[in-house]
């Protein structure tokens, strides 16, 4: 296996996608001010521009892009890798990453009259930071390096959730940070478990030398575990909520739609890169119980909110739990695992798009009507109709109906069920359906309503289409072809043949 | 027969002893002074662990400059004695709780003692290895550190400065661009002034030879960059200087030249030694060297405004 | 040789071992006598395990710990003084 | 083989030690805080001199010497204002 | 019992401390010591993983020490942004809690 470690030619790419994010925070830093934004805004499209060569180089080769830092192999160094699924993520990444920022623009401007304010300079910070460690997280191929940017991914996020100072977002990031926290510990102990068993922390290597071990099992449960909690899946979801429905919209957008997708890949990582040599069908299936679940609980729960933005918090913990179908469903090297496999991702990449639209017009909405109570938004459509469309859109792909991507996703995850005769799976799966439908209705049905209201200040037109952008890709993704889920096996393990 | 055991069990049941006293202490001051204890504690099985670097790094970082964050944390919140709790946990809850804590302890102690045996290691590749990418650096842990993981290295300090803006974050709106509040309000005693006096060079004369010495015997940029902020927090602590204005110039370039000159080092490694954060071979000892000089500077300035805390609104009397 | 070291090291550490347990038990002010106890008795025990296990360089730990446990007593004492009014908002 | 100079160092360090006893029976038998700060800083100073002085003989360099008597003078002269600290806070009546 | 499996067994006894802590104390600074008293016991694993890697004239496996001295760097700087966010909270409101109960008030985080 010695290509496993050297570097391939488009290698280079991956370094410079990890680096261009961190440039551009430490330059922001230096440079302060209204050059923080200059420059986050500036880096996007080369981000973007990375990140695309990256897939069009995967693609073309359909084999993973690797590079040794520092020329050095693992074990004694860290190598790099972009396969499929990393490839589409930087992506995605980079896509909502620009949307974000275009859209914070009105925000988090630097007002006139000073020179640097908290708010602005902490938000292009942030920003870029979380893009950094959401690049590395996807191409990383050492655990304890995924570990510091694990860290890195979650010391920015925290600081955006109390970005406007009220004593409830504070005590939600503080809240958020002690999950994280223990989140990283745990991790970080399975880290030093599995160092200590197999004397090297690459994935690739790691997946050649794992033996069935109480040290293995110890090190994958408290790696679980820590992901877990950081990915906010029931019952460790508590801190989710508060802290996604308090960040400003543009900043929950990044931690709905991506943050938490970051511990969700590795946690994918771990099971599918690391451990598919190993029987892990127990472990898979109280991970799909947990995730049925969440899918249940986060739903009903969303179903009674008050307000916009904990109702989208909600879902996104009922969605998350449609994420962890997939270790069941993916597992082995069954023809329905490939089924299984495409799923997972459809449904990471049209949650990831549709929960960004949506809170980005919650955030208008909210802007529009001074307020965000769903119960007071009769005939909110009439004043903001783009972004009604762009929340009835982003609803349709949560639901899964289709054409959407949240169809596809959860399409794909029946089949899968049905095919591996695990037909207990597509309960939650269509009970989390109906279940979206209710919470999506809430918020339509008022809003369609003749009521007459005013809005103190309509949004710009330019906002709107960003959010609609976003709900139209994960509409687009309805229609991914073959060659799509083609792509995403690039570089996935299979059992047997590692 | 040999002593080693009988030490090693004294040592072992102290560290444990200090750290129940931590844990169950009744009040914020009492643990804080047990943590700080226990941080200096654990100095002792790192050095039995053959480790003088990390033992360094606990006792600076772990103990030293946490116990001061802790400690100005308490001071600030003025809370010597415990806030009221809103709720005292039950002995149900803490039985449970305890039921718990044992269990993950002993399974964990369990697997510690499953570990294989023969043990993996790298030590024999990062041996191998010796003569080249690290060349020249006697210090193994500092091969490792700047050399075969680099790129922690480097994300390390981006997290420092990331952390940094995060606690500066959190300050009041019209306070920003303002210094943070000094570490002690008034007037400092006289014996505290004079031993800032007195240490304070002679810390930071040592903390430069950790640093030196670093690239052959333990030691490093970060043991020498943390007693560098260490001496600077205690000329803050006697008011023989204050924490600077978080706009300044100067202090946003100290606390990224370190991770600055290494991403820019690491870049022009792309291109001189063909791979990213590789060093041309006959050079390798002395840019390692200088990409740590500008490491100790941001780690120095760094750690203290961490401990800072965000700008505040000045309130001097 | 070397057993004769590590046996003052123990002795050393019994001796701190004690008396941390009597003033961690007693008031504020003793428990910053604690901090001084250890830093100076676990210097000298610090310094005679690693002279008799042959562990490099750890007299810059030492010197590392003094340095510290001095910083520590400072930032206490200072944590005491709340009582005259020293306290921010 | 056990030369002169070795036994110079058993000979410091032992008494060392013992000062480090004399220092925690202090601790243990002194009535108050004063009188206990007392017998921890003076015998914990003296035990510490005496152990890095017996541990100049079997030092690796010059400069390894040098650094026994540079962290003396350091624990000596901290321990010394910290003293005085401790000792003002305990006049100024915190029990 | 060598050296490093009696470090390994504190570490672990310290992870169940800190853990004991970290879910019993209702202050967040003392959950927040306890959290780093678990970040140690994690930390003398990976110590006692690097003693038994004692290979090739090396006293200890190299890369997992390294690592603890980037881990103690980045569990410090976790502990800074948790008390600065422990001082807002306690600056900006009369409870220093993290009860849920507290803050979910209805209507609790209405946009103003």
């Amino acid at each position: 296996m010695a290509g496993l470690a050297t570097t391939t030619p488009g290698g280079y790419l991956l370094v410079l996608a990890i680096l261009l994010p961190v440039v551009g925070m430490i330059a922001s830093f230096v440079l302060g001010g209204r050059n923080a934004e200059r420059v986050a805004l500036g880096s996007t499209p080369f981000g973007l521009a990375l990140a695309c060569a990256i897939a069009l180089d995967v693609g073309r080769t359909g084999k993973p892009i690797i590079y040794a830092v520092g020329g050095l192999p693992p074990p004694l160094g860290i190598a790099l890798r972009a396969d499929g699924i990393s490839a589409v993520m930087l992506v995605a990444a980079a896509v909502i990453v620009a949307a974000a920022a275009f859209y914070a623009r009105e925000k988090f401007a630097t007002p006139d009259g000073v020179g640097e304010s908290r708010g602005s300079l902490t938000f292009w910070i942030m920003l870029q930071a979380i893009w950094a460690a959401l690049n590395i997280i996807f191409v990383g191929g050492d655990l304890f390096n995924l570990y510091v940017a694990l860290e890195l991914l979650t010391f920015a996020a925290v600081p955006l959730v109390c970005i406007d100072g009220r004593a409830e977002t504070i005590a939600a990031a503080l809240r958020y940070l002690l999950f994280a926290l223990f989140g990283s510990i745990s991790y970080l102990l399975g880290v030093a478990l599995f160092y200590g068993a197999h004397g090297t922390l690459d994935i690739s290597l790691l997946a050649q030398r794992v033996q069935p071990s109480p040290v293995v099992w110890t090190a994958a449960a408290l790696m679980t575990c820590g992901l877990l909690a950081k990915t906010a899946l029931f019952p460790l979801h508590l801190w989710l909520p508060p802290a996604h429905a308090n960040a400003p919209a543009a900043a929950s957008a990044v931690l709905s739609g991506l943050v938490v997708k970051g511990s969700f890949f590795l946690t994918l990582r771990l099971w599918f890169y690391v451990l598919p040599a190993l029987a892990t069908d127990k472990a898979a299936i109280v991970l799909g119980c947990l995730g049925s679940a969440a899918i249940i609980a986060g739903s009903i729960i969303a179903l009674r909110q008050a307000r916009l933005k904990l109702l989208i918090a909600y879902s996104t913990v009922a969605q998350i739990g449609y994420l962890f179908l997939v270790f069941p469903l993916a597992a082995g090297a069954q023809t329905w695992s490939a089924i299984g496999w495409s799923a997972g991702v459809m449904q990471i990449l049209a949650h990831a798009f549709a929960k960004a639209a949506m809170f980005f017009s919650a955030g208008l909405l909210a802007e529009a009507l001074g307020h965000d109570q769903i119960a007071k938004l009769g005939g909110a459509a009439r004043v903001l109709p783009l972004t009604l469309l762009t929340i009835a859109l982003g609803g349709l792909s949560l639901m899964g109906l289709p054409p959407s991507g949240g169809f596809s996703a959860k399409w794909l995850m029946l089949q899968a069920s049905v095919a591996s005769g695990q037909w207990l799976w597509t309960l939650p799966i269509l009970a989390g359906g109906l279940l979206a439908a209710g919470y999506i209705y809430r918020i339509l049905a008022p809003a369609l309503s003749d009521d007459r209201i005013s809005s103190a200040s309509p949004p710009k037109r330019s906002r709107e289409a960003i959010a609609l952008a976003l709900a139209a890709i994960a509409i687009v993704l309805g229609f991914a072809p073959q060659t799509f889920f083609d792509f995403l096996e690039i570089g996935r393990p299979v059992v047997g043949q590692p | 027969m040999s002593l080693r055991p009988f030490l090693d069990v004294i040592l072992a049941s102290l560290v444990l002893g200090v750290a129940i006293f931590t844990i169950t202490a009744r009040d914020l001051f009492a643990a804080v002074v047990g943590y700080v204890a226990y941080g200096l504690l654990l100095a002792f099985v790192w050095i039995r662990l053959y480790a003088p670097d990390v033992a360094l790094t606990e006792a600076a970082v772990g103990s030293g400059v946490t116990g001061v964050l802790l400690i100005t944390a308490g001071k600030r919140l003025g809370a010597l004695k415990d806030v009221a709790p809103d709720r005292q946990p039950g002995l149900a809850l803490k039985l449970l709780t305890g039921v718990l804590a044992a269990l993950v302890a002993s399974a964990l102690g369990a697997v510690i003692l499953m570990l294989p045996d023969p043990p993996p290691s790298l030590a024999p590749e990062a041996a191998a290895a010796a003569d080249g990418p690290g060349a020249g650096l006697g210090n193994p842990i500092t091969a490792v550190l700047m050399s075969y993981r680099s790129f922690d290295t480097m994300l390390e300090k981006i997290v420092l400065i990331l952390a940094v803006v995060g606690v500066w974050s959190v300050g009041a709106d019209k306070a920003w661009g303002d210094a943070p509040a000094p570490l002690r309000q008034q007037k400092a005693y006289a014996p505290m002034v004079f031993l800032a006096q007195m240490l304070a060079p002679v810390g930071a004369l040592i903390a430069i030879h950790v640093f030196w010495t670093g690239a052959n015997a333990p030691g490093g940029a970060f043991q020498g960059g943390a007693l560098l902020a260490a001496m600077w927090m205690l000329t803050m602590m006697a008011r023989l200087a204050q924490p600077p204005r978080v706009d300044a110039q100067w202090l946003r370039l100290a606390l990224v030249a370190g991770p600055a000159v290494f991403l820019i080092s690491g870049l022009a490694g792309g291109v001189v030694a063909g791979s990213f954060f590789a060093y041309p071979q006959a050079l390798a000892k002395p840019i390692i060297l200088f990409i740590e000089a500008f490491m100790v500077l941001s780690i120095a300035v760094a750690l203290p405004m961490l401990v800072a805390g965000p700008p505040s609104e000045r309130q001097d009397q | 040789m070397d057993e004769l070291l590590l046996a003052a090291a123990g002795l050393i550490v019994l001796a701190v071992a004690v008396g941390l347990a009597s003033i961690l038990r007693g008031s504020d002010v003793e428990r910053l006598m604690a901090v001084q106890l250890l830093g100076t008795g676990g210097i000298g025990a610090l310094l005679l395990i690693a002279n008799a296990t042959n562990v490099p360089g750890v007299e810059d730990v030492a010197l590392g710990l003094a340095l510290l446990a001095a910083l520590a007593t400072i930032a206490l004492v200072n944590l005491l003084d709340t009582d005259q009014g020293d306290v921010e908002a | 083989m056990i030369t002169l100079l070795d036994l110079f160092s058993i000979a410091a360090i032992g008494v060392g030690t013992f000062f480090f006893f004399a220092g925690t029976v202090g601790l243990l038998r002194f009535p108050d805080s004063l009188t206990r700060l007392h017998a921890l800083s003076k015998a914990d100073n003296v035990g510490l001199g005496l152990v890095a002085l017996g541990l100049i003989p079997r030092a690796d360099s010059a400069l390894s010497a040098l650094k026994l008597i540079v962290i003396w003078a350091l624990v000596m002269l901290s321990g010394a204002a910290t003293s005085q600290l401790i000792g003002r806070a305990l006049r100024r009546g915190r029990k | 019992m060598t050296p490093s499996v009696l470090a390994g067994l504190t570490g672990a006894a310290l992870v169940g401390l800190g853990l004991y802590g970290l879910i019993l104390h209702p202050h967040p600074l003392r959950k927040l010591l306890a959290f780093n008293l678990i970040g140690s016991g994690v930390f003398l694993v990976f110590g006692i993983v690097a003693r038994r890697g004692a290979a090739a004239g090396f006293r200890f496996d190299p890369v997992p020490q390294a690592m603890v001295i980037t881990g103690i760097v980045v569990a410090f700087a976790a502990s800074a942004i948790a008390v600065a966010l422990i001082l807002r909270l306690a600056a900006e409101s009369s409870h220093v809690t993290l009860d849920p109960e507290v803050w979910s008030k209805p209507n609790g985080g209405d946009t103003q």
